[in-house]
């Protein structure tokens, strides 16, 4: 019977996968485990934040990038509902939460409820709209509508002051960027438990079943009109709150920085995580929030450099602007590579380390054989169209 | 009282009348069934009943209450269980999250206290899973239970769905073809177990289904629909000599032909409706393919066929129509009306 | 419609801001976003892709039309001709590679994950334009250099007149591609039914090269002309100005049919354009994307097949 | 046991380590912020008295309104700082320095005395920058370094431009004697960083933020978003970084303590437009305005709409309208057609045009019949003309108020420089050189405190920019700008000063 019990709360996507032994307990094999949390503790919630070179800020990025990769997951990877308009949703409630602490005065923590709600209401208009256009007709409509936000909600005066930016000053206990990593990552801690808890409970359970067959779904009793709403919903509460967190982050909310590129970079960090991995997702954004970072500050410099170097006409004596072009061509080749090569996403590829890490054993086919069997070889291939 | 009621139902796509003058009543703890050629109408009766279709004209009650508008979700609800003609479930999901889905309706929180995560929440998630760990007992499919849907073979998916159906907790079951894909022994069996199901869930079911000797043994009355209208009813022994009904199902064509039958109809026919191509689903390492193709292709239906002909046997113990009665219909309600 | 402005232009004058010239910058506008979407139209048709990187092809074929124009990196100092032949065969190449590389390993995925991909290529694109040109915008090649018209109100380049005239003949002549030719009826046949296709003996590999590599030839077209009459092209720069709008007159037109990207595109350049003169900045910013995003939407709502699509 | 049920555990786990390592580490971080020395005072345009972390008094009590007296003993004077700061900025400065000997107060002043002290001869007396006194963030005591950074777009939508990158470089490390490094009072360098902004606020801001951290002033290279973006920014206010860039928008920019502009805003220079539009004879012709609809730009459209309508222009239908003359537009480019047209149809004449510089080229493109006028674009404005030249089939004509002269000018004026590649380049010049004066006029140890209060009571002589000049009150010092005209030769920009204009 325990085992049944243990069994009893195991969401959809984690199980159907080839046997594998339990959890294996003593001592001594949980001491490299240890060893490997204790490195990671470290390396993300003392020396990332505690770094001079401006690294915390970078962290703080990464966990909004996660949120928002949550929120969208929700949306593609639970749901198969293309949004290309996410930036839209991030960006009223970046200017939600800058506007109402600004010009309204409204206390900081109460911003980010109003950024919340109204990230739900757009997303709750979308989903409306979701109802009766599907596949690629919604991502080219989501894409439109966030562009024309872009260009004529977030260029209302007395909301985003035009061109020049709402400002949303942190207060003073947030103003150290440390702090502010920690801040946001509490945001991501409680944004991935409400993912957890979505597929853990009957809500996951619809929206998959939705995914794959409405009418399978109506015929369990799943009210499909309901359910995508509450999917947008969510999604639309989490993107607003990340906005929120991105209007503090930087400190000024513009139009011009939550654009096309934005929308593009937050389904390219997804499906590189792996559509369906909550792990994979949340890596997926961190790399693409401090992709650039890397490339300025770290090894990955001479990566950078090398492809600056192959560059070599048209641009004589201008290759240090070359550099910008480095992220969006290594991001990009990862999209594609994962898309043609390795549809598990990055999820997939860091699954067997990371199982390892809490307490199974080491599974090396899941490492060399990522296209076997894992959530992401199923979701993250079969967002429907 | 009966438990559904079907009146005057008719409906029509385009220039297809695809039913016309339905009329229909289950009895409580009856088992009825529904036969009819292919293209008769007897999938679209369905729909027009569990709410994925409404009729132009015509009415459905259950226990006396009208609920022709009532949207599937909360028929379902209400009770209606029901089963695909090419098995209907989740199939990325694994046999117990099907079954647990299939409980949605009933499982006694709301998405918030699921997001949050409240002790209620986890106690009914245990009960959803023992339940759905009863149902799996019952149908002696322990051994799936941990296993994505999507890999299993035909018959187990149609022995699974019907636990779906089960555990939607439902007062009258609607059971599409669910012996399709089963050889004899298995269909007996079903037989077996659509009598132990009505004893012991006190079941009222509508069943539409070829397989002729589970249709005599099982069913208490018997409709059969051609060209979208009643052609007869009465008891199934009755029903067996009816002159119409014979020359309805006996005439030339080879039974492996009927057998092409099985056409999926659910993503065929999201498909037209969205506009979009068939989607083929891209992982290989999933076998089955009447669930994972929308449209199977030609070969591999025709020796899925052939194989179960073969496993049929004798001919005459299956009872199948010989000749679809040669008739015209609009290319683009194919996929609705492959029944 | 120049006619009509040559010979009464001064009538015209109180109705020229309002009326006139949206009409006819939305004429302008709308064609190049025509010619985009013609490209977009043609691959959503063969093959339920909407191919995101349609407008950076464009840009690509633009700015090497523009490095043989003057002599940069690997290219003398070649003629204007020359130039654009090297643009066109750039288009066409892009799209043979997109196709070879990336499109056809993802035959049987999902159509949203290509979708997803021709996004990375897109992005992939701009890189790599940005590594080859840099980010400063280059001057772009120029068929014409005149004024093919102009009034106390207007002026239309030659340019300017030159992609409506190009839209129109091209759109022409694809639907005449499709209805007549062999070649068209098999892109049409194996988009509907690859299997069956594949047994008549019908290539679908090369089918898709061949689609690929006129969507491509389409987007080089569109490249060029659209640089020309904006003066600049740098990597992601048509991508910035027409892509969303190419995608929506491809909607609005129909997405199979072939002139209602023509339509669509004329349709979408006006609304723009009247938007964009009538409704002032501090009244309705961005006026132009609103009016399009509701008639997209209604469009989608109340019509899907678009404008002159045909339900299929 | 699944995977996903021990996901849930550790995220569980994870999530409280989180939180009790969060609430750990605070009060070391709020110790370690405290220790950061310099909040500024929110008001008033000056320095707040601070202390530094040990709670000892600052080196200096800074009132530069009320002339305070420096703990050295000496009073700080107006005219002793300009008068070093000029010569100090040509000739790399000879006199002063004595004073630098013996600031009281702190230890470590002592340190600062000594190389104050022992080498001399820094322009205008500063000493050498002190270890613990004041903010030296930005100030490297190793290798005798301070850093300041520059951001522009280097890339993004605007104009992009590479001279914003070596325009710094040239001046500090080229220009030097035997065009080497240019040194500072003891011996000390500048060393430059060229952020990119992309031409948005929002990175403008956050590039201002992060190098708040590591550099001791930011200079603002072009954009009026951007800089206003960051001169606002909080970290900056709260840390006091010194911020100074070029005039542009007043909006925002007036009360900040920390924020200097080293040429005339946009609305300071509607006037001279004015000016200019009467001297080069096209004021009596048919106006329009067409600015970019932000905010930013608003009062730069309101003080030449009311200069207009003073000087009687005439608009569309008689009078200057100031509703109907004015076009608004957005950013994107694909508005000049439209734009274009609209100036066409009206029959405008001369135009006054203040927006994004690509757009600029692009919209004159569509209509190049109009002389056009204005303030700006702030940079960039050889580009600008080529763009317009190009398509305009050469009838291009503009006369623009810009800070900086044409090249020819502005080298006569950067002794020592070597050649301008563009306008960019000659421009960042003059900003750096504003920058070397600015330092110069510093009594005393040098932190970030002591430049803005130095820097707050005086102004910058200029050079090859006009020179600015602040009082307690305003901090948008510039005293006058160069009238450039525009004309092309074939299809490239010729671009010429024509006049000087002062304030």
């Amino acid at each position: 019977m325990s085992v049944v019990e243990e069994r009893a709360d195991a969401p959809a996507a984690e199980q159907g996968q080839a046997p594998r032994t339990g959890r294996q307990f003593g001592p001594i094999r949980w001491v490299p485990r240890l060893m490997v949390m204790g490195a990671l503790a470290y390396v993300f919630l003392y020396r990332i934040p505690q770094d001079d070179g401006g690294a915390a800020a970078i962290a703080a990025d990464a966990c909004i990038y996660a949120i928002v990769g949550i929120s969208l997951n929700i949306l593609i990877g639970h749901t198969g509902q293309l949004s290309l308009g996410h930036n839209g949703f991030f960006g009223i409630g970046a200017f939600a939460a800058a506007y109402s602490l600004t010009v309204r005065d409204v206390p900081f923590a109460l911003t980010f409820v109003i950024a919340g709600l109204v990230g739900a209401l757009f997303a709750l208009v979308m989903g409306l709209v979701a109802l009766r256009i599907t596949g690629l007709y919604l991502a080219l409509i989501t894409l439109v509508f966030a562009l024309t936000l872009e260009e004529s909600l977030f260029e209302v005066e007395w909301l985003t002051n035009a061109g020049g930016g709402q400002p949303a000053d942190r207060p003073e206990w947030l103003i150290d960027d440390a702090n502010f990593f920690y801040f946001c990552l509490a945001f991501l801690v409680v944004a991935v438990y409400i993912d957890y808890r979505l597929l853990a409970s009957k809500t996951g359970r619809a929206l998959l079943a939705l995914k794959e067959n409405e009418r399978v779904a109506e015929a369990f009793g799943i009210n499909v009109t309901a359910f995508k709403l509450i999917a947008f919903v969510l999604s639309g509460t989490l993107a607003g709150v990340a906005g929120a967190l991105l209007a503090y982050r930087i400190g000024l909310v513009t139009a011009s920085g939550l654009g096309f590129n934005l929308a593009l970079t937050f389904v390219l960090m997804t499906v590189v995580g792996g559509l369906g991995s909550r792990l994979g997702v949340v890596l997926g954004a961190s790399l693409f929030a401090s992709l650039s970072f890397l490339l300025e500050e770290t090894w990955m410099h001479s990566v950078q450099e090398f492809l600056v170097g192959l560059a070599s006409f048209g641009s004589e004596g201008a290759k240090a602007n070359l550099e910008q072009y480095a992220v969006g061509f290594l991001g990009a080749l990862g999209l594609l590579l994962t898309i043609v090569q390795f549809p598990g996403g990055i999820g997939q590829q860091f699954r067997a380390f990371f199982d390892w890490t809490f307490g199974k054993p080491f599974d090396v086919h899941a490492l060399l054989h990522p296209q076997d069997d894992g959530p992401g070889a199923v979701e993250g291939s079969s967002v429907r169209a | 009282m009966s438990v559904l009621e079907v009146r005057d139902l008719a409906i029509r796509f385009g220039g297809l009348q695809a039913l016309q003058g339905l009329n229909l009543e289950v009895n409580e703890y009856e088992i009825v069934g529904l036969i009819g050629p292919n293209g008769a109408g007897k999938t679209t009766a369905f729909n027009c009943i569990t709410g994925f279709y409404q009729p132009n004209t015509g009415s459905v009650s259950y226990r006396g209450r009208d609920v022709t508008k009532a949207p599937p979700h909360v028929k379902a609800a209400m009770g209606f269980g029901r089963t695909f003609q090419n098995v209907g479930m989740v199939k990325s999901a694994t046999a117990i999250d099907n079954l647990k889905t299939a409980q949605h309706a009933k499982a006694g929180y709301d998405v918030l206290s699921g997001l949050v995560g409240t002790s209620l929440t986890s106690r009914r998630e245990r009960e959803l899973t023992a339940k759905a760990d009863a149902i799996l007992d019952l149908l002696g499919l322990q051994h799936i239970r941990d296993k994505r849907v999507g890999g299993q073979s035909y018959g187990t998916l149609k022995l699974l769905e019907l636990g779906c159906a089960l555990a939607t907790d439902p007062d009258i079951l609607l059971l599409d073809e669910p012996t399709s894909g089963m050889g004899p022994d298995e269909s007996d069996e079903l037989g077996d177990r659509l009598l132990t199901l009505r004893r012991e869930f006190a079941l009222t079911m509508l069943v539409i289904e070829h397989h002729v000797p589970l249709v005599l043994r099982v069913c208490d009355h018997v409709y059969v629909l051609n060209f979208g209208r009643l052609l007869a009813e009465g008891k199934p022994s009755v029903i067996q000599t009816h002159p119409e009904v014979v020359a309805a199902y006996l005439g030339g064509e080879a039974p492996e032909a009927l057998e092409q039958t099985q056409e999926t109809e659910e993503d065929a026919e999201l498909d037209r409706l969205t506009g979009q191509a068939a989607q083929h689903h891209d992982n290989p390492s999933i076998a089955a393919p009447e669930l994972v193709e929308p449209e199977p292709s030609g070969p591999a239906r025709r020796r899925r066929a052939a194989a179960a002909s073969a496993a049929a046997g004798s001919a005459e113990e299956r009872l199948r129509p010989k000749k679809r009665a040669p008739r015209k219909r609009p290319a683009t309600t194919e996929e609705d009306e492959s029944a | 419609m120049s006619a009509v402005l040559l010979t009464a232009p001064q009538q015209m004058q109180p109705l020229a801001l309002e009326f006139v010239v949206p009409v006819v910058s939305g004429l302008i506008q709308g064609s190049v976003y025509g010619l985009l979407g013609l490209g977009l139209v043609l691959l959503y048709k063969s093959g339920r892709i909407f191919n995101f990187a349609q407008a950076e092809i464009g840009t690509f074929s633009a700015l090497f039309a523009a490095f043989a124009d003057q002599g940069t990196g690997p290219f003398p100092d070649l003629p204007v001709p020359v130039a654009i032949l090297i643009g066109l065969l750039t288009g066409v190449g892009l799209g043979l590679l997109v196709e070879r590389v990336v499109i056809r390993p993802l035959f049987s995925a999902p159509k949203v994950t290509v979708v997803v991909a021709t996004a990375g290529v897109l992005l992939l694109l701009v890189a790599l334009g940005g590594f080859l040109s840099g980010p400063e915008p280059r001057s772009a090649v120029q068929i014409f250099e005149g004024d093919f018209l102009e009034t106390s109100s207007l002026r239309v380049t030659d340019t300017g007149a030159l992609v409506v005239v190009v839209l129109a003949v091209l759109a022409v002549l694809s639907a005449l591609f499709f209805s007549r030719t062999r070649t068209g009826t098999a892109i049409i046949a194996v988009s509907q039914e690859p299997t069956a296709t594949r047994l008549v003996g019908i290539s679908v590999e090369r089918t898709s090269a061949l689609t690929w590599g006129i969507a491509g030839l389409l987007g080089a077209i569109a490249g060029i002309l659209l640089s020309g009459t904006v003066g600049v092209v740098f990597p992601g720069s048509l991508t910035f100005i027409a892509l969303v709008p190419a995608f929506t007159a491809a909607v609005l037109g129909g997405v199979t049919a072939l002139p209602g990207a023509f339509v669509g595109g004329v349709v979408v350049g006006m609304i723009e354009s009247f938007a964009q003169t009538n409704i002032p900045k501090d009244v309705l910013p961005g006026s132009g994307k609103v009016v399009l995003f509701v008639a997209l939407l209604a469009v989608l709502l109340l019509r899907p097949a678009g404008l002159l699509g045909k339900e299929t | 046991m699944n995977l996903r049920r021990s996901r849930g555990f550790t995220i569980a786990i994870l999530a409280s380590a989180l939180l009790t390592a969060a609430c750990g580490l605070k009060p070391e971080v709020k110790d370690a912020l405290q220790q950061n020395p310099g909040l500024a005072g929110g008001s008033g345009g000056q320095v707040a008295v601070d202390t530094d972390g040990d709670g000892v008094v600052d080196a200096f009590t800074t009132d530069p309104a009320a002339g305070g007296v420096l703990p050295d003993g000496t009073t700080p004077g107006t005219t002793d700082g300009t008068t070093g700061g000029t010569t100090g900025g040509t000739t790399g400065g000879t006199t002063g320095g004595t004073t630098g000997g013996t600031t009281g107060g702190t230890t470590g002043g002592t340190t600062g005395g000594t190389t104050g002290g022992t080498t001399g001869g820094s322009a205008g007396g500063p000493t050498a920058p002190v270890k613990g006194q004041g903010d030296t963030t930005g100030i490297d005591f190793a290798s005798k370094t301070i850093t300041v950074v520059i951001h522009g777009p280097l890339t993004g939508a605007g104009v992009p431009q590479e001279s914003f990158r070596t325009g710094g470089p040239k001046y500090w490390e080229k220009s030097g004697p035997k065009g080497g490094f240019r040194l500072l009072f003891g011996d000390w360098k500048v060393k430059v960083e060229a952020v990119d902004d992309k031409y948005n606020a929002q990175d403008a801001l956050r590039a201002c933020n992060s190098a708040a951290k590591s550099a001791f002033a930011i200079f603002g290279g072009a954009g009026t978003d951007q800089i206003q973006a960051c001169a606002q920014s909080q970290v900056l206010r709260r840390a006091n970084v010194p911020y100074l860039s070029s005039g542009v928008t007043e909006s925002g920019l007036g009360k900040l303590p920390n924020y200097f502009a080293g040429s005339m805003t946009y609305k300071q220079q509607s006037p001279l437009v004015i000016r200019a539009a009467k001297e080069k004879g096209f004021m009596n012709k048919k106006w329009a305005i067409v600015i970019t609809g932000t905010p930013n730009f608003a009062d730069a459209r309101d003080s030449i709409a009311a200069e207009l309508i003073k000087n009687g222009a005439k608009g569309k239908a008689g009078a200057f309208n100031k509703d109907n003359d004015i076009i608004l537009t957005e950013k994107a480019p694909r508005d000049c057609l439209t734009v274009g047209n609209q100036l066409r149809s009206g029959g405008y004449e001369s135009v006054y045009f203040l927006g994004q510089p690509l757009f600029f080229g692009q919209c004159v493109n569509q209509y190049p019949q109009a002389t056009y006028t204005g303030p700006g674009p702030s940079f960039g404005i050889q580009s600008v003309a080529d763009l317009a030249c190009r398509g305009g089939a050469g009838g291009f004509k503009g006369f623009y108020l810009h800070p900086s002269p044409d090249k020819a000018m502005a080298q006569k004026g950067a002794a020592g420089a070597p050649a301008f590649t563009d306008d960019i380049e000659a421009g960042i010049w003059g900003g750096m050189q504003q920058l070397e004066q600015a330092f110069n006029l510093i009594k005393g140890p040098v932190n970030r405190q002591s430049f803005i209060a130095a820097l707050a009571k005086a102004g910058t002589p200029g050079g090859v920019l006009q020179p600015a000049a602040y009082n307690g009150s305003t901090r948008f010092g510039g005293t006058g700008a160069y009238l450039n005209q525009i004309t092309c030769s074939g299809t490239s920009g010729k671009i010429q000063t024509v006049a000087t204009y002062k304030k």
